[in-house]
């Protein structure tokens, strides 16, 4: 605990260095204003719009598979005082699942629209 | 109870519990959809503190981890679909801003009051050697049943949630009777079906 | 019992955490040379590259952009660095990790789940198209890699029977684990590649989006990108070696020059393996991670819990 | 004081160069490309990664104009070339060298560096001659352009970051990028006003059914891997292209002249490593480049080894499987012309590869025309997009390759 605690003041130290060696070592100290790269145009709109993720069909069963993980982690602790039952149950669960993945296979939402 | 903690560890949660509640009034303070979702997530990763400092180590990492993936895919969500992302343009997040403050002060009083009011139970058993065994023993023992049920529900909602989001289903990429070799989709995949 | 041996216990907590960040930056530099010497077709000169890319970019003065989300974008570039260096908590240095608890495994899982966040930040922030597709890039990548990648560490898991690095190390006296769990083993080195933006994996930072989540990024800055992703890559080539490939282990040698033998030659291995393919796009990779990859780490994990249930792990 | 310099003079000893060729520099790009990766300067990805712009040939008003824009967004320390011959390629690089070296933030405020012989411009960009080139450009500008809104926009932008002006008064630079956009663009103002100069993104229907912001985006005219002066304007839905249209910039309709008559092997290769990089295939770009470089030397045994070496490339890209998956099925370029440049991406890819094996006649694909282009880009995913445009030939037979002369 106090370990991971040192260890983050550490690389924040670090880090803050860094930014304090640039400041002293970049040939000029303020950062330059620009605007956005656009492939040699100026921008004619704010990038930073509601952009459209074409994938966002995916996230939903990202996330309910996600949730199983929760309790993958400690069922790998545990399997071998647990013995075949865990392991049924484990993979039973995650056959639901796969159900599931193929269903949305099959209707496209693996794909971006 | 508060006597097994350090002073270390007690200094750490009331920083962080500080952290987290400030994480959460800043969700409605800010006027930009990424900020206010990263600011939900600074409160989280400040609660997954807290569990570590109670040495929790595998609930608190999983809290992070979880909830640094889920807030991600908020930011998707919330950037995509509600107005000024970005914050650019001044706007408020909050609505019904005095019935929230009474909802919201009630809420907090009888919370409060019920802490201080109940009598909470003295834990007897030892802390455990190893919280994450201790945690799966539960979850594949006496909780077991809890888990297929969270199976069968996360597969409902695998199955609703796909046919809410997608505009298109498989007659619309196999054609009215599933014949077609090859689907018809607007970004070809990484396979052949 | 194993609190005693982490390395904060063995030598102090300032040294061991110095340790560590010096590794860190010892493997960051390790695959930022060797990716050098890989991209430019040899010429042992170019392992001081990185020193010299390093110093050039703390000389180079700083950018920002028209309107950009300053705290937000500032913070995903801090994070990337920090991130790496945290997730070196638990790759064991010498046979001995910085820390030790009950969840090794999930705290090197966080540390790469919070770059979700970092690297999506890092290309929100500027308010420049090609950094915005960057960062969207890599959150599509992740929903191909995140599942595949805990599904290897979870098979690391069952075979040991903990999610202690320190254990899973001394679960590998007998065989190593790469032996029962190849699948497993090439889907954490992928996955490494996946979550640092590397190569085949390469698509937030491609050169169709002008460099993605890094075009808006100059002098320090990108300076810590870069620094992030190289220790990322270096600490995944390390875990590689203490979850898969026995450790210190071997004959003759001493423990810590084995553990080294063995990170240079998994990162020599990845970056010559990587850099021999073009980017794998998101839109393809997501399709096959889910109809291929996860069923095969699963049937990798079915196999080593029925391995482990019929004995063949000596626990 | 010296330390720090000799420091810096050290660590930008590989500085990173961003090429822009202005029409008709090919085979100048060529040996620019291979003097480069001799030295083993890598070629930058945007301004934000560039120490040196490189700018080759004498590029037309609006290309002019980008690379201002572009030069704007270089940080400090930075270096400007403009390379008319590469007569004297490795004295001028070694000067850059210098000069960057030498960069202090001082100088590089005041613009004091003192203007070499041969040197168009001052690194600063800020003596006579980048001036005059200026407003030059801004008249051609607004003649010839079909957007002149945002040329002059652009001008606007480069009236005060040409001297630096970009750290002081982006302000007003976004005023006038505001005031010059209004006329082509006025629609934008019903939408919520402007928010730092620039207006918001719009609203529009997509294809799947949601209706969420489009953004008005310029793909060119300078990109890596992208062909220099070629404008692709569209509206981004995500990454998604719609209402895709594909110009070159400085394109006058005066009669056309033929493309300069290359060497044909050389010009797949070259082909070839652009879209490899586009790929994000860097080692093989770079032995196509490498190959490409090799065939354009005279003796026997160097010709050799550049002819195995291409060889070696074409088949590895030929066979690669991971290429074929990633690309395979992007952008079906009707086939009406018979057999010059139909098929999809790898289809070319892999025309591409015979030509640079050089064992049968074959001649380089046809080129395609911008509007077929344009029309299979609609609906393509960005990075798509980038490897169907990188796949076909274009070269500008519509358009005059050196208009600045012709029209002097």
């Amino acid at each position: 605990m106090l370990a991971v605690l040192s260890l983050f003041a550490l690389v924040g130290a670090l880090v803050a260095t860094l930014y304090g060696a640039s400041s002293l070592m970049a040939i000029a100290r303020r950062a330059t204003d620009v605007m956005p790269f656009e492939s040699g145009m100026l921008p004619q709109q704010h990038a930073a719009s509601r952009y459209h993720a074409r994938w966002y069909a995916i996230t939903i069963l990202f996330l309910a598979f996600d949730m199983e993980m929760i309790f993958m982690y400690p069922w790998a602790v545990v399997l071998a005082d647990m013995g075949v039952g865990a392991v049924v149950e484990m993979f039973g669960f995650l056959a639901v699942l796969l159900v599931g993945v193929v269903y949305v296979w099959r209707e496209g939402a693996l794909r971006w629209t | 109870m508060l006597t097994d903690l350090s002073g270390w560890t007690i200094a750490a949660v009331v920083v962080l519990g500080v952290l987290s509640v400030a994480g959460g009034i800043a969700v409605f303070v800010v006027d930009s959809m990424a900020r206010a979702t990263f600011a939900l997530l600074a409160s989280f990763l400040a609660v997954a503190g807290v569990l570590l400092a109670f040495d929790l180590v595998y609930l608190a990492v999983v809290t992070a981890l979880m909830m640094t993936i889920e807030m991600a895919i908020m930011a998707v969500f919330m950037i995509m679909f509600m107005m000024n992302p970005a914050g650019l343009m001044p706007m408020t997040m909050v609505h019904n801003a005095r019935g929230s403050a009474l909802t919201g002060a009630v809420a907090f009083v009888v919370l409060v009051v019920g802490i201080w009011t109940v009598d909470w139970p003295i834990g007897r058993t030892e802390r455990p050697e190893d919280s994450t065994r201790q945690l799966g023993e539960a979850i594949m023992g006496s909780h077991m049943l809890v888990m297929l049920m969270i199976g069968i529900g996360l597969f409902a909602t695998i199955l609703a949630g796909t046919v809410l989001a997608t505009a298109r289903g498989r007659y619309d990429r196999f054609g009215a009777d599933l014949a077609a070799k090859r689907p018809d989709d607007p970004i070809p995949g990484g396979l052949p079906r | 019992m194993p609190e005693a041996e982490t390395a904060a216990a063995a030598w102090g907590v300032l040294p061991a955490a110095l340790l560590v960040t010096g590794v860190a930056l010892g493997l960051g530099w390790l695959v930022a040379a060797v990716d050098r010497v890989v991209l430019s077709g040899g010429g042992g000169a170019a392992v001081l590259e990185p020193v010299r890319s390093s110093v050039r970019l703390l000389t180079e003065q700083r950018r920002t952009t028209l309107a950009p989300d300053r705290l937000l974008w500032r913070s995903g570039i801090a994070a990337v660095p920090v991130l790496a260096v945290l997730s070196m908590a638990v790759v064991p240095i010498g046979g001995r990790t910085l820390w030790s608890s009950s969840a090794d495994l999930v705290w090197f899982n966080a540390m790469e789940a919070l770059l979700w966040a970092a690297v999506w930040l890092v290309g929100w922030g500027p308010n420049a198209i090609h950094a915005l597709t960057g960062g969207y890039r890599f959150l599509a990548q992740g929903l191909a890699y995140e599942l595949p990648l805990m599904f290897s560490l979870i098979t690391v898991g069952v075979g040991a029977g903990s999610l202690r690095t320190a254990d899973i190390l001394s679960a590998q006296a007998g065989l190593w684990f790469v032996v029962s769990m190849p699948v497993a083993f090439v889907v954490f080195l992928a996955s490494a590649a996946a979550f640092a933006f590397w190569g085949p994996f390469g698509a937030p930072t491609g050169a169709d989006i002008a460099g993605g989540v890094t075009s808006e990024l100059s002098g320090v800055d990108r300076l810590l990108v870069e620094a992030g992703r190289v220790i990322f890559l270096g600490a995944t080539a390390a875990m590689a070696v203490a979850l898969f490939l026995g450790g210190g282990s071997g004959p003759w040698l001493p423990g810590p020059v084995w553990q080294l033998l063995k990170t240079v030659a998994v990162v020599v291995a990845l970056v010559w393996a990587g850099r021999r393919l073009p980017v794998l796009r998101p839109d393809r990779v997501v399709e096959v991670a889910w109809t291929v990859l996860i069923p095969v780490t699963l049937v990798q994990a079915l196999v080593v819990a029925v391995l482990l249930l019929s004995g063949f792990y000596a626990v | 004081m010296d330390l720090s310099r000799r420091l810096r003079a050290w660590a930008l000893a590989r500085p990173r160069v961003l090429i822009v060729d202005a029409p008709g520099t090919v085979e100048r790009r060529w040996a620019v490309e291979a003097e480069l990766d001799r030295r083993g300067w890598p070629l930058a990805m945007s301004p934000a990664d560039t120490d040196v712009l490189l700018v080759l040939g004498t590029p037309g008003p609006q290309l002019a104009l980008a690379i201002d824009v572009l030069w704007s967004q270089v940080a400090q320390p930075r270096h400007r070339v403009d390379l008319r011959a590469t007569t004297d390629l490795h004295h001028r690089l070694e000067e850059t060298l210098h000069a960057l070296g030498a960069a202090t933030p001082k100088e590089h405020v005041d613009g004091a560096l003192p203007a070499r012989a041969g040197a168009g411009h001052s690194p600063e960009g800020t003596d006579d001659s980048t001036h005059e080139g200026m407003e030059h450009s801004r008249h051609e500008g607004m003649d010839h352009s079909g957007h002149e809104g945002m040329d002059r926009a652009g001008m606007a932008g480069m009236d005060h970051s040409g001297h630096e002006g970009m750290d002081h008064s982006r302000q007003e630079g976004m005023d006038h990028t505001a005031m010059g956009g209004g006329g082509h663009a006025g629609h934008h103002m019903h939408h919520g006003g402007e928010v730092a100069g620039l207006p918001m993104a719009e609203t529009a229907p997509d294809r799947d059914g949601l209706a969420l912001d489009v953004l008005r985006v310029s793909i060119g005219p300078v990109l890596p891997g992208w062909p220099t002066g070629l404008l692709l304007r569209a509206d981004l839905q995500g990454d998604v292209l719609t209402g895709a249209g594909l110009s070159w910039v400085d394109a006058t309709d005066d009669g056309s002249s033929p493309p300069a008559d290359v060497h044909p092997q050389r010009a797949a290769l070259d082909q070839l490593a652009s879209l490899l990089l586009v790929a994000g295939w860097p080692t093989a770009a770079r032995d196509a480049r490498c190959a490409r470089d090799g065939l354009a030397s005279t003796g026997q045994s160097e010709l050799a080894t550049a002819r195995r070496r291409a060889a070696r490339v074409a088949r590895r890209v030929r066979r690669s499987r991971a290429l074929a998956w990633t690309v395979r099925g992007a952008g079906h370029l009707p086939s009406e012309r018979g057999s010059a440049g139909d098929g999809d991406v790898l289809d070319r890819v892999r025309r591409w590869c015979d030509v640079a094996l050089g064992a049968d006649g074959h001649v380089p694909a046809s080129p395609a025309s911008l509007d077929e282009v344009a029309a299979v880009l609609e609906g393509t995913e960005l990075g798509t997009a980038r490897l169907i445009v990188a796949s076909v030939a274009l070269d500008r037979s519509a358009a005059n390759t050196e208009p600045e002369e012709a029209r002097a």
